[in-house]
């Protein structure tokens, strides 16, 4: 079992990470890179929400979905589940500790929407995993997103200052950066 | 076809339930959880023009529209909103609008550009006029003229001024919005306001003698005096060496651009207004 | 014309991909070959359509409070129902679109049509914008796709197009292909129309 | 080990044959424009009237302040005006216009004062600053307001600055060489003033000489030391200084009589020497004439308010200087006129050719860490900039663009020909702006 | 006295006389011994892999500062002529001139110009052209020749293969099979050790870089096999890009980071890197992705090595 959950865990980061691989959670790797304090706080958010939403899933999946025979029901159910886990944390979050909400809050309604969620979920269920492997497999995914937008708003960070050609500002140059990375980052294919 | 009845109510019936456990699960959290916020600054901030330029005086947009739902700034701060802002701002926070004004361009009052002002000395560094400001005043003869290095054009988050071949400061009156940016950060202090229909103006800000204004620049106003002379509304006077119109009397009528002998007066008739 | 006008909106003016930016990850993932942009366009658009008739139809029951959770079961079940389709008929692409079918639910140009257009607008209108920016998307998910598929596979539609003597840039059907070559081609798009204001201003 | 700091640069000295130049006296000029603000602080306002006749060592302007010191007539002669002139600030200043009647007739006031053991620190303190004694490395900060600081831990140091680490500049070094013993008697005073146990003087390594007769002179006091320190560009800036000889790092945002310091220039203590010796005021200094577009280079003793112009025609010009500069080659300000002044802290004047500044276009940073390297402050001259060039004010400040001392290490090096340090200075000043 | 018109400008009033067409022409200097001993060791054609980079990287440049409306004077900062060599030397010695050709363009365009030119590209542009090639055309970046372009095993590949490596004098000196400017290591060395005297580059990156793969591929064992300290770290070192890419790629200007402590960060983490890759991954050698990850975290590493300011302790 420990080498695979290790295996899981690098496969999601490095190999065949969310964003720069999988194109998972692609709107917000590039609508909330411009600042690494803000990527930080958006990959927090997603690595907490990506594993509780492994969590709730997997229950959803496995004592509601396979006893009835319902798996076409995965898409709508699991959406539901993100939907209403996410609106219930940022609201025990606002109440609770609102200085967190302050740093997290506004992240939390774009992860809703955030395929990265709804992906890692469907391919829990596609890879079939086990309670733990779907939790190492959410987590791991939330942290690949994560380094991925850390490192992209880094760059993005220093290409502030830079003259970019006026017709590749903005999302073309992103999109640029997010290739490269994608190739550094190939250089791990077929590690382990 | 079959139509499996029992898989359908099951299916049905299970995202009923779910949906039914969240909405009351997120109902209770509502509830227990609510944190009021007040309804007014969203609909202020959605009746902003949303430009964040920041000439309210506050950081964007947003941080004004907290500041008038909390009722800590007045309605009428936004110069880019217009009428039509005030009247909708004073709907939503109940208030009378103010007295209407008058649609407003920012102006530059110098045209001194390379051709017709000297320097002083050769200014190498960056090319920005604050900082050319900071070292010695600048490279211009004038002390009061633009430098021409276009600090104006970045400060324009509306794009409305770029500079001519001249290195002088063009308003594109359509764009402007009076925001008052380039009036406020204008190291030289050359940009004002003028009520959009007052067309007459004084493009020079020198406060020098004549005698050392016609020294530094061909089209500087060197306080001759024709134009007060000339004006049949006695809009204009002469103050500390530098002629002034009073918008509240001025007529547009254009009498003192014809006479200026240094073409400093632009307006309606003047060649100058149409470059 | 209104309508005409909303259609061809959707297609170019605010295409979702090349100009609105929205649907990114479908858009770089499947888009290898021309035939899985053909298929998961349609798919999406086939969601598009349906969905944005459906609210519209019910805007005036859904209470404004919960529209959004609303539009997103809507949605779903639309998506379900177009999974299940493609399952059956064309399961070859199925496997190939893989959980991007399923992820057509949150994709943000399916949600925002909803919001900022079949909850405003007629019926009639609602199914004009769902068609006009399905079918935007489906081109511009070609236009990527085939651009992909000639350059790195040498291919068209899995038919060999180019001369054999060419040697495919395997880098174009890889994942940073999917995004360098998106970056370029909005680039270029963007370079197109400012050179046409610049023009038209001059 | 050569005491020093961390970084810094070693740009060409060119002080050979300066150095060696002893101190000519240049007679006073016709006439002399004296600036009422020749210090950091609060401008002076005029004593004297237009067409009163003034003498030499009188007091012509003064004000009520602490950071402030009065200034004295440099000539006797009459008030000719009392005008706006240009100042080696950059900005105009105004100014006591005197027409020298070349009778250099002392003012009753200008007498020696008692025996360093006859004052009280208390004495000391006021006598300097009525003596109109200011810092004359280039800050110009008034040397009574420093002795004499807000809340502070008692001082135990007082460091005198021989480090001359600015090319060309030569002054210091004679003045070392020439005037030991009223050095040593200056910083006797400062250290009483201060109530300071130790005295210390930090000279570079390259002037051997200096470092030689300061050290006959201090051998008669075992609480003064001197230190030769290793040859580097900024080695004379007040925190480097203090690194070097003292091992003590002054913290951010703060003054070094934070840490027990008190730092002046040899050339203060020289004054302050001779005003209580005999009785003058601050109303001359040894300045540096040099660069290649002089014909005789030199070291000068003028009288505060000789223009530049009339100093540079003393030593004669070869050639059109492409840029006239106030102090150092490295921090002084370069003038767009001749018709500036020669004030208290005035270290040199220098007529540049374009070949010797090596000035150039600016090219865009290509990160190669040259700037970052030569800061003594430690910090990133080329991101405090790149933010400046964008405006982001708060960003500058959060990497500590208001630590820069402005001492330009990042220019000389930049590959790219970045002008770093106006960049920070534009940060700097937006910073205040905003606060 | 007549002062005609003076100039004004901020302190400091001297330069070093330094600039950056001096320093990558000192690059440029250091890297053709080695430059010259690939072409004695492979043959001609290797010349005109060299010549190819070179003008298609310099000719790519040039046509998009014409399309950008760029002064053409930029191209003459020898950035571009930089990067195409170093494009060159980083492909087999059999490799097709169109691919090379196309590696120089596709380094220019996307590695440096879309980011608006010299000093803004995130990434070692030379290195991006490589990856690009690497991805897009496998088979021709894999084909390793000996001399005489006969196809012959790169050191790292056989010791894969558990074939017996050349001697490491052979190594040393360049008589193995591999990229251009790879194989002579001895004169990549002493460019390298040129190029630390004339300060253009840090020792720090390529200290820490060589002593992490050596002590990593000493340390750890490669993927088959067990046993702790049981590596060959000199044959490491001496294989591969990896003296290549610590002198004369990782320390890039542009891309690595302006912070003491930084360089030794950005050595560190190539080092292990090209470590992990070479000993646990699906490609022998990983000296290019691990300085083009390095290059993507520059900006964080400057950013939290900032180190302490003057009087903070």
């Amino acid at each position: 079992m420990v080498p695979n959950l290790f295996a899981i865990f690098f496969g999601a980061i490095l190999i065949n990470n969310f964003v720069l691989t999988r194109f998972l959670g692609i709107c917000p790797f590039l609508g909330v890179s411009k600042k690494i304090e803000t990527a930080v706080g958006m990959s927090l958010a997603v690595i907490f929400v990506m594993t509780v939403a492994s969590l709730a899933t997997w229950g959803i999946q496995t004592y509601l979905l396979m006893p009835f025979n319902m798996l076409y029901l995965r898409t709508i159910s699991f959406i539901l589940v993100i939907a209403v886990l996410v609106q219930f944390v940022e609201m025990v979050m606002l109440k609770a500790t609102p200085t967190l909400y302050q740093a997290l809050g506004v992240y939390l309604p774009l992860i809703t929407t955030n395929c990265a969620v709804l992906g890692v979920t469907l391919l829990n269920l596609n890879e079939n995993y086990t309670l733990v492997q779907s939790l190492m497999h959410g987590f791991a995914g939330g942290v690949g997103f994560g380094l991925a937008i850390v490192v992209f708003a880094g760059i993005r960070e220093r290409l502030d200052f830079a003259p970019i050609p006026k017709a590749l500002e903005g999302f073309p140059i992103a999109l640029i950066v997010a290739g490269l990375l994608s190739i550094a980052f190939s250089g791990f294919q077929g590690l382990l | 076809m079959q139509l499996d009845m029992r898989s359908v109510i099951i299916a049905l019936a299970a995202l009923g339930g779910m949906g039914l456990i969240f909405g009351a699960g997120l109902a209770i959290a509502a509830k227990k959880f609510a944190v009021p916020t007040d309804p007014r600054y969203d609909e202020v901030l959605v009746a902003l023009p949303g430009a964040n330029c920041g000439g309210c005086g506050y950081p964007g947009c947003a941080a004004y529209a907290a500041a008038v739902a909390r009722g800590e700034a007045g309605i009428n701060l936004c110069p880019v909103g217009g009428n039509d802002l005030l009247v909708n701002l004073a709907k939503i926070m109940k208030l009378e609008p103010a007295a209407i004004l008058e649609r407003q361009v920012a102006t530059p009052y110098c045209d001194g550009g390379a051709q017709e002002a000297g320097t002083r000395f050769l200014y190498t560094g960056i090319l920005d006029c604050v900082v050319a400001n900071a070292m010695s005043g600048g490279d211009k003869d004038c002390q009061y003229g633009c430098l021409g290095y276009g600090s104006c054009v970045k400060m324009c988050v509306f794009g409305a001024i770029s500079m001519d071949e001249n290195r002088i400061p063009v308003v594109n009156d359509a764009k402007c919005t009076a925001c008052g940016m380039c009036v406020k950060g204008c190291p030289k202090h050359i940009f004002a306001l003028r009520p959009s229909s007052m067309q007459v103006h004084i493009r020079c800000r020198s406060h020098d003698k004549g005698k050392d204004v016609r020294k530094k620049c061909s089209v500087g106003c060197i306080a001759c005096g024709l134009c007060v002379r000339a004006c049949p509304v006695k809009a204009i006077t002469m103050e500390d060496n530098l002629a002034v119109i009073d918008y509240t009397l001025c007529t547009n009528c254009g009498l003192c651009i014809e006479k200026c002998p240094m073409k400093t007066i632009h307006g309606p008739l003047s060649a100058q207004s149409t470059k | 014309m209104r309508s005409l006008r909303v259609f061809s909106r959707g297609l170019v003016d605010e295409n979702p991909v090349f100009r609105l930016l929205l649907g990114m990850c479908p858009t770089l993932a499947v888009s290898t070959a021309a035939i899985n942009g053909l298929g998961m366009g349609l798919a999406a658009a086939a969601v598009l359509v349906a969905s944005n008739i459906l609210i519209s139809l019910l805007r005036s029951v859904i209470p404004d409070k919960i529209r959004i959770p609303c539009y997103i079961v809507v949605i779903a079940t639309f998506v379900t129902m177009v999974d299940l389709l493609m399952a059956a008929f064309v399961p070859d692409l199925h496997a190939v679109l893989g959980i991007f079918i399923p992820l057509i639910v949150v994709n943000c140009i399916v949600l925002q049509r909803a919001e900022a257009f079949a909850s405003k607008n007629t019926v009639f209108m609602s199914a004009v914008d769902g068609i006009g920016m399905g079918l935007g998307f489906t081109v511009a998910l070609m236009i990527l796709a085939s651009i992909r598929e000639v350059i790195g596979s040498g291919t068209f539609f899995g038919i060999s197009v180019l001369p054999l003597a060419f040697e495919p840039m395997k880098l174009m059907v890889s994942p940073p292909g999917a995004f360098i070559s998106l970056g370029l081609i909005i680039g270029l798009i963007n370079y197109l129309k400012n050179r046409r204001e610049a023009e038209r201003g001059a | 080990m050569v005491k020093t700091f961390i970084g810094g640069i070693h740009p060409p000295y060119r002080k050979e044959g300066l150095s060696a130049l002893p101190i000519e006296r240049m007679p006073a000029p016709k006439v002399v424009a004296i600036p009422l603000r020749q210090h950091v602080g609060k401008a002076c306002l005029p004593l004297v009237k237009v067409g009163e006749r003034v003498l030499m060592g009188q007091k012509i302007g003064d004000v009520e302040a602490n950071i402030a010191a009065p200034v004295h007539s440099s000539v006797s002669g009459t008030v000719l005006s009392i005008e706006p002139r240009p100042h080696a600030n950059g900005k105009m200043v105004d100014s006591i216009v005197i027409e020298n009647d070349f009778l250099d007739e002392w003012h009753p006031s200008a007498l020696p004062k008692p025996q360093l053991d006859k004052l009280s620190p208390e004495e000391i303190v006021a006598l300097i600053r009525e003596m109109g004694i200011v810092g004359m490395g280039g800050g110009g900060f008034p040397t009574h307001a420093k002795l004499k600081p807000f809340p502070s831990p008692p001082i135990d140091t007082v460091l005198l600055n021989g480090a001359e680490c600015e090319p060309y500049l030569t002054d210091d070094h004679r003045l070392m060489v020439e005037a030991p013993e009223k050095i040593i008697y200056g910083l006797r005073c400062l250290m009483k003033a201060a109530g300071a146990g130790k005295g210390h003087i930090g000279v570079e390594e390259n002037k051997p000489d200096a470092v030689l007769a300061l050290k006959r002179v201090a051998a008669l006091y075992s609480d003064i030391t001197i230190t030769s320190v290793a040859v580097k560009y900024p080695q004379g800036a007040e925190l480097q200084l203090i690194r070097a000889c003292l091992g003590k790092e002054v913290p951010p945002g703060k003054l070094p009589p934070h840490i027990g310091v008190v730092v002046n220039n040899v050339h203060t203590a020289e004054a302050i020497a001779q005003a209580f010796a005999t009785g003058m005021p601050s109303i001359e200094r040894v300045i540096t004439v040099a660069g290649g577009a002089v014909e005789r280079p030199g070291n000068v003793l003028v009288r505060v308010g000789t223009t530049f112009a009339q100093v540079l025609e003393a030593r004669g010009l070869k050639g059109e200087p492409y840029k006239l500069i106030s102090g150092g080659p490295m921090m002084g300000m370069a003038m767009y006129t001749g018709e500036v002044a020669v004030c208290k802290c005035t270290s040199g004047i220098l007529a540049l050719t374009y070949e010797e500044t090596g000035s150039r276009e600016a090219g865009p940073c290509v990160r190669c860490a040259k700037c970052v390297d030569s800061c003594p402050m430690f910090l990133q001259p080329t991101t405090i900039a790149h933010y400046a060039m964008k405006g982001r004010v708060d960003d500058a400040e959060k990497i500590g663009a208001l630590e820069c001392r402005e001492c330009g290490p990042c220019a000389y090096v930049c590959p790219a020909g970045i002008p770093l340090v106006q960049w920070i200075r534009l940060a700097k000043s937006d910073i205040y702006a905003r606060q | 006295m007549d002062i005609k018109k003076l100039t004004v400008s901020s302190s400091p009033h001297l330069h070093s006389g330094d600039t950056v067409r001096q320093a990558m022409l000192l690059v440029l200097l250091a890297l053709a011994p080695a430059a010259l001993f690939a072409v004695y060791h492979f043959g001609w054609y290797v010349l005109a892999i060299l010549l190819t980079g070179t003008i298609s990287a310099v000719l790519a440049e040039t046509a998009l500062l014409r399309f950008m409306k760029k002064p053409l004077t930029i191209v003459l900062d020898g950035s571009a002529a930089l990067t195409g060599l170093l494009l060159a030397l980083n492909v087999p010695a059999g490799a097709p001139l169109w691919m090379v050709a196309i590696g120089a363009f596709m380094a220019i365009i996307i590695g440096k110009h879309v980011f608006g030119g010299l000093g803004y590209n995130p990434f070692n542009p030379a290195l991006v052209g490589r990856a690009i090639l690497v991805s897009s055309w496998p088979a021709h970046m894999m084909a390793w020749v000996g001399p005489g372009l006969i196809s012959s095993a790169t050191p790292l590949a056989m010791q894969r293969a558990g074939e017996a490596v050349p001697p490491y004098l052979d190594l040393f000196f360049g008589l193995k099979a591999g990229s251009l400017g790879e194989v002579s290591v001895f004169l990549l060395l002493l460019g390298g050790i040129f190029l630390i005297c004339k300060r253009v580059i840090d020792w720090k990156i390529p200290a820490a870089y060589l002593a992490t793969v050596a002590l990593m591929t000493w340390v750890l064992p490669a993927r088959g096999q067990i046993g702790f300290f049981a590596g060959d770290p000199l044959m490491h070192v001496l294989s591969g890009g990896l003296v290549l890419g610590a002198f004369f790629m990782a320390t890039d200007w542009v891309t690595s980071p302006v912070t003491k402590l930084g360089r030794v960060v950005m050595g560190l983490g190539a080092g292990i890197i090209t470590a992990v890759i070479r000993l646990y991954g699906g490609l022998p050698e990983g000296v290019t992705f691990a300085i083009l990850i390095m290059n993507g975290l520059t900006p964080l590493i400057d950013r939290y090595t900032m180190g302490r300011r003057f009087g903070v302790r």
